[in-house]
């Protein structure tokens, strides 16, 4: 059984966001407008943190691509009251929007606020609606979205991979970020897998985790970026 | 009550016929009968090319079936089509190398966009009111057909103009093909980001005018000088892929990089250490380091040959440029540039690029051939780790296009003054082709009352913009996914690329491919003008199958349409002339060129009225201004403000406190040229002196999604040019700023603090 | 009554002037949504949006009771005669089931490779063929399938691969003439069936 | 003083049974139009999805969340300590028991609306509950959103059992007074009660049973409503100090919550004679207490903070001491401290029934803004500063808030017109007083009916 998992690295991340615009296009995540996003309603599964250090002209600045960490032990889980955060054998977590209620429990207990909602039933003018991606549900009012490591990739490949009778090798599967990065950046892969490229980065002494002390033990490893001047 | 909240009567059946799943409302749906076969629920893979800008990266388009909403005769219904789901980047193409921007990725959109133009139209209403009839194809080619007519049997073929954007390869052909055989000028090609600048100075430096291909992935240390390689500059997914590689892609070796620029970009947060430098000086610390490197001996002076040879006072070791003269100009301190020369001594091979800001002042030229001199320098040209320019596929030669090589065309500034004052040299038929110059360009060229003038004009674009509302006549070209797309990049890649795809999917609309359109009409004139094409699909037949195959006996032709491209080692005779037939500006000979020496930039507008300088840059979203119109890109928080659907002004916090300005105040900004009010976004990285405004907003005429959307810096621009080239200078206005209100919500932040440890970060209080 | 009022109208007072001073302040959200898109666009241009919202209560009320109408198809069609000439389900109709994950309702072009040669003269037939030439789909109506709000990623070809007979899951299909729903899709189903036969149970398994 | 005789005490308590007068309907029409407002305004949120209101990405929880842990708060006024004074047999409770375990029910229901009309999908609250369905899906026991849903059901079987037993008699004194359909009802109601001995004993009993059981019920109730928060990694809600402290807010606001209530009924209901200043002052002095010991959990809760100088914990910190919620944390300070220590430590204050409700208005201010600050600053100020954002609420949620108050006046009305607020028999029978002990209750019973 697998353990997925992702590397980011953050001496390759330039901060171009194209992460995050991949992710609206492959996840059916719908524009809000300016409106609501003005009034704090607007979904971005993965976004890209900067964070400004010093002051002119020594001034730095940090990039940090952050989505869900699909923790080992996930503070969304215990607190939902419908089983609708939950684990999977697989180590994601899974969020099932049929059974979600809207309680927004979890989305308070995320310590990375990676948790999206949907405040209205989502909406696209037409014909935008014919880019929308079959595979992945149109999520509507009330229930709590945010990023999966594109499941729905990682069932298709299963699923080829069993009916070709081959073996999932290593990088067969990529998430629409990890996809799309132009300074490949994201590495996706099995951590249970030592030889998986994901492993090794994991192991890598740069690599640490986001707000590790909480112990929520995430699937994410983000490589430090280096300063040599 | 919110728009959002109403029920919507299409509701279910969108929903489960974008999700193939059950519905009562099936019961209501007229379906009509598809035009192919349609395998359900299952994915196929096509080419495409990105078509967003001039890099040309590879794309693989996921096609699946859609129901797509139809009316035919007056019965609405839904009928089922292939189509475009998802565009990811070509693995193997060796531009992007499977990567594709978020600029590419959002270009999706383009396609299905709402407001897209669907068929011809014809003006109803006055100049730019943006009112227009439906017109048949056949009426709206006959029309301009007879427009052309009336210009020849006038003797007048001069007098049709066409105004598009710098683009190589097989459109432009056709293109700069019509207009000659018509006997018309030469395209005016515009972009307010374009870079013919820096080709000129690459012709003259090494007889290259073309844009530079760097090779990062094996460089040691990279020095730019205010070009957004990383997000908007030259091929930003090429070089992306090479910054990758450099920084992390080689055991035990970390590549360095320095950005000189006077507003921390997107590319500049990426560097190790960012040297902000006085407007307009970069060449000058580019000779300040020659000169140390000079003296360090780390290349004699003719090392540079050529390119150093167009620098006044290099052969004698630039004695002009010791580290206190430099410090006095650019305001960089001696020591670090002492520093920056050791380390470039030191970590070899290493690289200089220069563009964007940097270009963008009346002595522009100056800098980019002293960085062009640095470079040659430090022996980095053609060398692993340097720059080197993309072997050029001829097209022209490929598709045995008769005729002399194509004269440099006319600037906007001329075409709009030459409109302007009338005559008989001035145009009376316009067509225009994807620029939209009244957004992007400075009023005093007074471009739009130029083309109110213009008799007739006729529009290609897919959307209403600026530009192509004063149009008679909208011909809609397809999409880039509709119809065979391709492109020539001129640089991101080692070895020579020519991108080609397939349409991948049927239009959606009643729409036709401009280059066809064209072709048509060149036959249907009185005097057929006799392109030897059909259409663009047998043209790039003809210019492919010139290309030697991959396998012994192949055919290059169809296997660059299935992998979406040709790339490899070109015969001699298909490599375009070193000067670059590709591209608009021609090679002066280095002999007839005095050296260049440092020249104080010159500044629109009185420092004492205008403190300020004005930095319009391109956003990484917008681009320009050409991608604003789509809803993804639209809410995308900006990489550094985390701004969505708004444009601000960047200001130093020292100058905010200094002018009572807090975050997110509103302030005017104003010029010699206009004034603006937006939303004031503080951020250190950027010197006191200046403020910038990302280009893109402020559309009065783009889409749902775009129009009255934010500010324009373009409004505020004064008309300076560079003093040779004439490109326009469009970092040398001078501005003032002063508060102007409380915010007002306009400006929409997705981030909340600004420093990790940011508990006081102002952002804190965002609304 | 007369005693109470001094008091209770300071209450009153007290309330509106809080209320005045959050509002001032700008503790309170008193923003108003844009005005929704007016006005005619372009010839041609689209108003029309997608949502995901039940289009009436009605249909809200049926989704929350998982009440589904019964299909009307637009023509009879006898299953039981075509699978009795051994027309097999998934070679020419419904083909796409063993490669993807929807079966797929055959389009008129895929009768018509047949029935322009075959049963012309019978009315149903005509009926399809003069839809055909007025270039309009059979508009089928899906008797299985999830509803949307189940948000089911139902995929059939892994579960052909594992032989799960379409009857299973579809009902003595090949006896009906016009398909019926005969088997109920719940989840007890569904994950009944997974758990004989040790398949994944995890919700992302379907729900996604 | 004089203590009204028995027939006295019938003819007060039940006269605003048997007439009603115009304040009464203007009482009703008012207020519940207030409620009936706010149950529309409810409904167009439930139609139009929950963006009508200010929530936003990264408050998920605003002004529902805060009203529903004060209404569950106040409700601690009645039962608990109606059953505290039970079992410690103080004799002054006599009048006050009934009126206030008329809140714990009342404040009870309100605040259990509150977390159905915060889902996102209201409809599908049920799924709360556990119930066998096809889907064989239980709600997930460790959620402490489960526990709330069993802990408030419990109480509020508990105290409607509390609250109901010792009404039977005084049912059967209304029936007795009344004729024609109201005496039917009220004959149902007090399930033939003739006030026998054994009947008395039972009741006894019951009563003391139900006193010893409902304490354990009432002080976990508020605990498990803390574990909603210190179950969450968020900073400052991870606090092993949240549940005494979120028992001892409830107490306090719920003491501040009887004394307004006895307040305004003794004026309405002209229950100047049962209702005495020395019920207030005891009630103050009680309040007094509370106040103190909730100045010292605010004041732990806070210097631990400060000491463990955990950087996420020390911005929610400042934010409230000082920066943009300073203003509303003070106030809570000054309401919840310094305005009832004062009021009450002062005898001369104390002992006037208005001091008392000053500073139980202050209290009840107080303790709302507390839960307020306990969830909208840490949740807009939680690890990564990128995410954090600024909660406003909708003039919506004002309204659905604000007319839950408008909601327990209306049913404390409704309530008072249907059954005497003051426990007529409790009256009645003052062991304390010589010449009344000796009699068994049901003597006095029977000699009620006697005309």
């Amino acid at each position: 059984m697998p353990r997925w998992g992702m590397a980011a690295d953050l001496d390759r991340c330039t901060g171009c966001g194209a992460c995050v615009t991949a992710c609206h296009a492959e996840n059916n995540i719908s524009t809000v407008g300016p409106y609501q996003a003005m009034r704090g309603r607007a979904k971005h599964w993965i976004r890209v943190e900067r964070y400004w250090e010093g002051e002119f002209p020594d001034v730095r600045l940090k990039f940090r691509p952050v989505m869900c960490q699909q923790c080992g032990n996930a503070p969304c889980e215990p607190v939902c009251p419908t089983y609708a955060s939950q684990h999977t054998e697989d180590g994601l977590n899974a969020q099932v929007y049929n059974r979600c209620i809207g309680t927004r429990y979890c989305a308070n207990a995320c310590p990375y606020t990676v948790r999206f909602f949907d405040f209205f039933n989502p909406e696209w003018d037409k014909p935008l609606h014919l880019q929308l991606n079959p595979d992945v549900s149109l999520r509507e009012v009330g229930v709590m979205e945010k990023c999966t490591f594109c499941v729905q990739r990682i069932k298709a490949a299963t699923i080829q991979a069993k009916a070709d009778e081959t073996e999932l090798k290593d990088g067969d599967i990529k998430p629409a970020c990890v996809q799309s990065c132009p300074a490949q950046a994201l590495v996706f892969g099995d951590l249970n897998d030592p030889e998986s490229a994901v492993s090794r980065l994991s192991e890598s002494p740069r690599g640490s985790k986001l707000l590790e002390d909480l112990g929520t033990h995430p699937a994410v490893t983000y490589l430090s970026r280096q300063t040599q001047v | 009550m919110d728009r959002r909240s109403f029920i919507k009567l299409t509701a279910v059946s969108g929903t489960t016929a974008a999700l193939a799943s059950c519905g009562n409302p099936e019961n209501q749906l007229v379906r009509f009968v598809p035009d192919e076969d349609i395998v359900p629920g299952q994915a196929t893979w096509k080419p495409g090319v990105c078509p967003l800008c001039a890099s040309g990266c590879g794309l693989t388009v996921r096609v699946m079936d859609a129901d797509k909403d139809v009316v035919r005769d007056g019965q609405a219904g839904v009928v089922t089509i292939y189509a475009a789901k998802k565009l990811e980047g070509s693995t193997d193409h060796p531009v992007n190398h499977g990567g594709l921007c978020t600029r590419g990725q959002a270009s999706i959109q383009v396609t299905y966009h709402p407001d897209r133009i669907t068929q011809p139209l014809k003006r109803s209403g006055a100049r730019g009111e943006a009112k227009y009839d439906p017109i048949s194809w056949d009426d709206a080619v006959t029309e301009l057909v007879g427009r052309l007519d009336a210009l020849v049997s006038a003797g007048n073929q001069r007098a049709l103009a066409l105004l598009g954007q710098a683009r190589t390869g097989h459109r432009a052909l056709v293109v700069q093909q019509f207009l000659q055989r018509f006997g018309a000028p030469a395209p005016v090609r515009w972009e307010i980001f374009g870079d013919d600048l820096l080709r000129r100075a690459n012709a003259l430096s090494f007889g290259r005018a073309q844009l530079p291909t760097f090779d990062l992935a094996n460089a040691r240390f990279a020095l730019s000088f205010g070009a957004d390689f990383l997000g908007t500059w030259n091929s930003p997914v090429s070089q992306s892929h090479g910054y990758g590689a450099m920084r992390q892609g080689r055991a035990g070796i970390r590549g360095a990089f320095v950005q000189v620029e006077a507003r921390m970009s997107q590319t500049g947060a990426n560097a190790d250490r960012w040297v902000p430098v006085r407007p307009g000086t970069d060449g000058v610390l580019a000779l300040g380091l020659a000169h140390l490197l000079m003296a360090a001996k780390v290349g004699a002076p003719d090392a540079a040959g050529r390119a150093g040879a167009l620098i006044e006072g290099w052969s004698a070791g630039l004695p002009a440029y010791t580290p206190d003269a430099v410090e006095k100009l650019t305001g960089v301190a001696a020591a670090k540039v002492e520093r920056l020369a050791r380390e470039m001594a030191e970590q070899r091979p290493g690289l200089a690029m220069i563009g964007g800001p940097a270009l963008a002042h009346t002595n522009g030229l100056f800098s980019a051939l002293a960085v062009n001199a640095l470079n040659a320098l430090l022996g980095s040209v053609d060398q692993p780790g340097g720059l080197s320019f993309t072997p050029q596929f001829n097209v022209a030669a490929a598709a045995k296009a008769a005729g002399p090589a194509p004269d440099a065309g006319a600037s906007l500034e001329e075409l709009a003054a030459g409109i302007l004052a009338g005559g008989a040299g001035a145009p009376q038929v316009l067509m225009i082709d994807g620029a939209n110059p009244v957004f992007a360009a400075p009023k005093a060229w007074r471009v739009r009352d130029a083309l109110e003038n213009v008799p007739y004009i006729v529009s290609f674009g897919s959307f209403l913009d600026e530009t192509s509302a004063l149009a008679d006549l909208i011909l809609p070209d397809h999409s880039f996914l509709e119809s065979w797309a391709e492109n020539v990049p001129e640089s991101g890649s080692a070895v020579a690329v020519a991108t080609v795809a397939p349409p991948a999917m049927a239009p959606l609309h009643q729409t036709r491919a401009t280059v066809d359109v064209l072709l048509d009409v060149g036959r249907r004139l009185q005097t057929p003008l006799n392109l030897p094409w059909e259409s663009m699909e047998a043209l790039l037949g003809i210019t492919f199958a010139t290309l030697p195959p991959s396998t012994e006996g192949g055919d290059a032709w169809s296997e660059a349409q299935e992998k979406g491209g040709w790339w490899g080692a070109l015969p001699a005779a298909l490599v375009a002339a070193p000067s670059g037939a590709a591209s608009a500006s021609t090679v002066a000979p280095a002999s007839g060129f005095a050296p260049a020496a440092f020249v104080e930039p010159q500044f629109d507008g009185d420092p004492a009225q205008y403190p300020m300088h004005l930095l319009p840059y391109a956003s990484t979203t917008f681009y320009d201004g050409s991608a604003a119109h789509l809803p993804w890109l639209q809410e995308m928080p900006d990489p550094l403000t985390s701004a969505m659907w708004s444009s601000w002004v960047e200001v130093n916090p020292t100058t905010a406190t200094k002018l009572g300005i807090r975050d997110g105040d509103l302030v005017d900004v104003t010029s010699a040229h206009g004034t603006l009010q937006s939303t004031a976004v503080l951020t250190p990285g950027i010197a006191p002196d200046i403020v910038a405004m990302p280009m893109g907003q402020g559309h009065t005429q783009f889409t749902r999604y775009a129009t009255g959307r934010g500010e324009n810096p373009a409004s505020l621009l004064a008309p300076l040019t560079e003093a040779t080239t004439g490109a326009l200078a469009w970092a040398a206005t001078r501005v003032k700023i002063a508060r102007a209100g409380d915010p007002d919500g306009r400006l929409v932040l997705f981030a909340g603090g600004k420093n990790e440890e940011g508990r006081h970060g102002p952002g804190e209080e965002h609304r | 009554m007369t005693t109470v009022r001094p008091s209770s109208l300071l209450a009153l007072v007290a309330c509106a002037c809080a209320w005045l001073a959050a509002v001032g302040c700008g503790y309170i959200d008193t923003t108003v949504p844009p005005p929704p898109l007016t006005g005619p666009g372009l010839p041609g241009e689209s108003r029309a949006v997608l949502t995901t919202a039940r289009p009436n209560l009605r249909a809200a009320l049926d989704d929350f009771l998982v009440r589904r109408p019964e299909p009307v198809q637009p023509i009879e069609f006898p299953h039981n005669i075509h699978v009795g000439k051994q027309i097999a389900c998934t070679e020419y109709c419904h083909e796409s089931v063993t490669t993807g994950p929807v079966a797929g309702l055959p389009s008129v072009r895929t009768c018509m490779i047949c029935h322009n040669a075959i049963a012309t003269d019978r009315p149903r037939i005509q009926q399809i063929t003069q839809w055909r030439k007025e270039g309009k789909d059979i508009a089928w109506q899906r008797v299985y399938g999830f509803p949307a709000p189940s948000h089911v990623r139902f995929n059939h070809a892994p579960h052909v691969r594992a032989e799960v007979s379409c009857e299973t899951c579809h009902g003595p299909i090949g006896q009906q003439t016009v398909a019926q729903r005969t088997v109920d899709h719940t989840m007890g189903f569904c994950v009944n069936c997974h758990k004989e036969k040790q398949a994944p149970l995890d919700c992302l398994t379907c729900h996604f | 003083m004089t203590r009204p005789s028995d027939r006295q005490i019938n003819s007060d308590l039940i006269r605003p049974l048997l007439h009603t007068s115009w304040r009464f309907y203007l009482l009703v029409l008012f207020f519940g139009g207030i409620v009936l407002t706010a149950i529309g305004t409810w409904f167009y949120q439930a139609y139009s999805g929950y963006g009508v209101t200010g929530i936003k990405w990264p408050v998920f929880w605003g002004f529902y969340i805060t009203s529903f842990v004060f209404w569950i708060g106040i409700s601690h006024a009645g039962t608990l300590i109606s059953a505290i004074l039970r079992l410690v047999q103080a004799e002054w409770r006599r009048p006050v028991t009934r009126c206030a375990e008329v809140i714990t029910v009342f404040a009870l229901m309100i605040g259990a609306l509150f977390p159905i009309a915060h889902l996102g999908r209201p409809w599908l609250f049920f799924w709360l509950a556990p119930y066998p369905s096809e889907r064989l899906i239980w709600p997930n026991f460790r959620s402490p959103l489960v526990w709330d849903f069993f802990a408030i059901n419990t109480y509020l079987t508990g105290s409607v059992l509390f609250l109901l037993l010792p009404m039977i008699p005084d049912f059967a004194v209304i029936r007795d007074k009344s004729t024609g359909l109201r005496r039917r009802i009220y004959g149902a109601l007090s399930m033939g009660w003739r006030g026998t001995p054994k009947q008395w004993h039972r009741l006894e009993t019951a009563m003391s049973i139900m006193a010893v059981v409902i304490l354990p019920v009432a002080v976990s109730v508020h605990t498990i409503v803390s574990f909603d928060f210190s179950m969450a990694p968020v900073p400052m809600w991870q606090s092993t100090i949240f549940g005494p402290y979120f028992v001892a807010g409830a107490i306090f606001s719920g003491i501040a919550g009887l004394i307004i209530a006895m307040a305004f009924l003794r004026k309405f209901l002209h229950l100047e004679a049962y209702l005495l200043p020395v019920h207030f002052e005891n009630l103050g002095k009680l309040m007094l207490v509370m106040a103190v010991l909730w100045g010292y959990f605010v004041f732990n809760e806070r210097l631990v903070t400060y000491y463990g100088n955990e950087p996420a914990e020390m911005a929610v910190f400042w934010r409230t001491q000082r920066e943009s919620f300073a203003p509303l944390y003070w106030t809570m300070v000054v309401c919840n401290f310094v305005l009832p220590v004062i009021l009450m430590g002062i005898k001369y204050t104390r002992k006037t029934i208005t001091g008392c409700v000053i500073a139980s208005l202050g209290v009840v201010v107080g303790m709302w803004l507390e839960r307020f600050l306990i969830i909208v600053p840490s949740l807009g100020h939680k690890y990564l500063p990128y995410a954090y954002g600024i909660y406003r609420p909708r003039v919506l949620e004002v309204v659905i808030a604000g007319a839950t108050f408008a909601a327990i006046v209306l049913l404390y009305v409704l309530f008072a017109k249907v059954v005497p607020i003051i426990s007529m028999w409790e009256l009645k029978t003052p062991e304390h007083e010589p010449g009344h002990g000796d009699q068994a209750p049901e003597v006095q019973a029977l000699r009620e009916v006697q005309p």
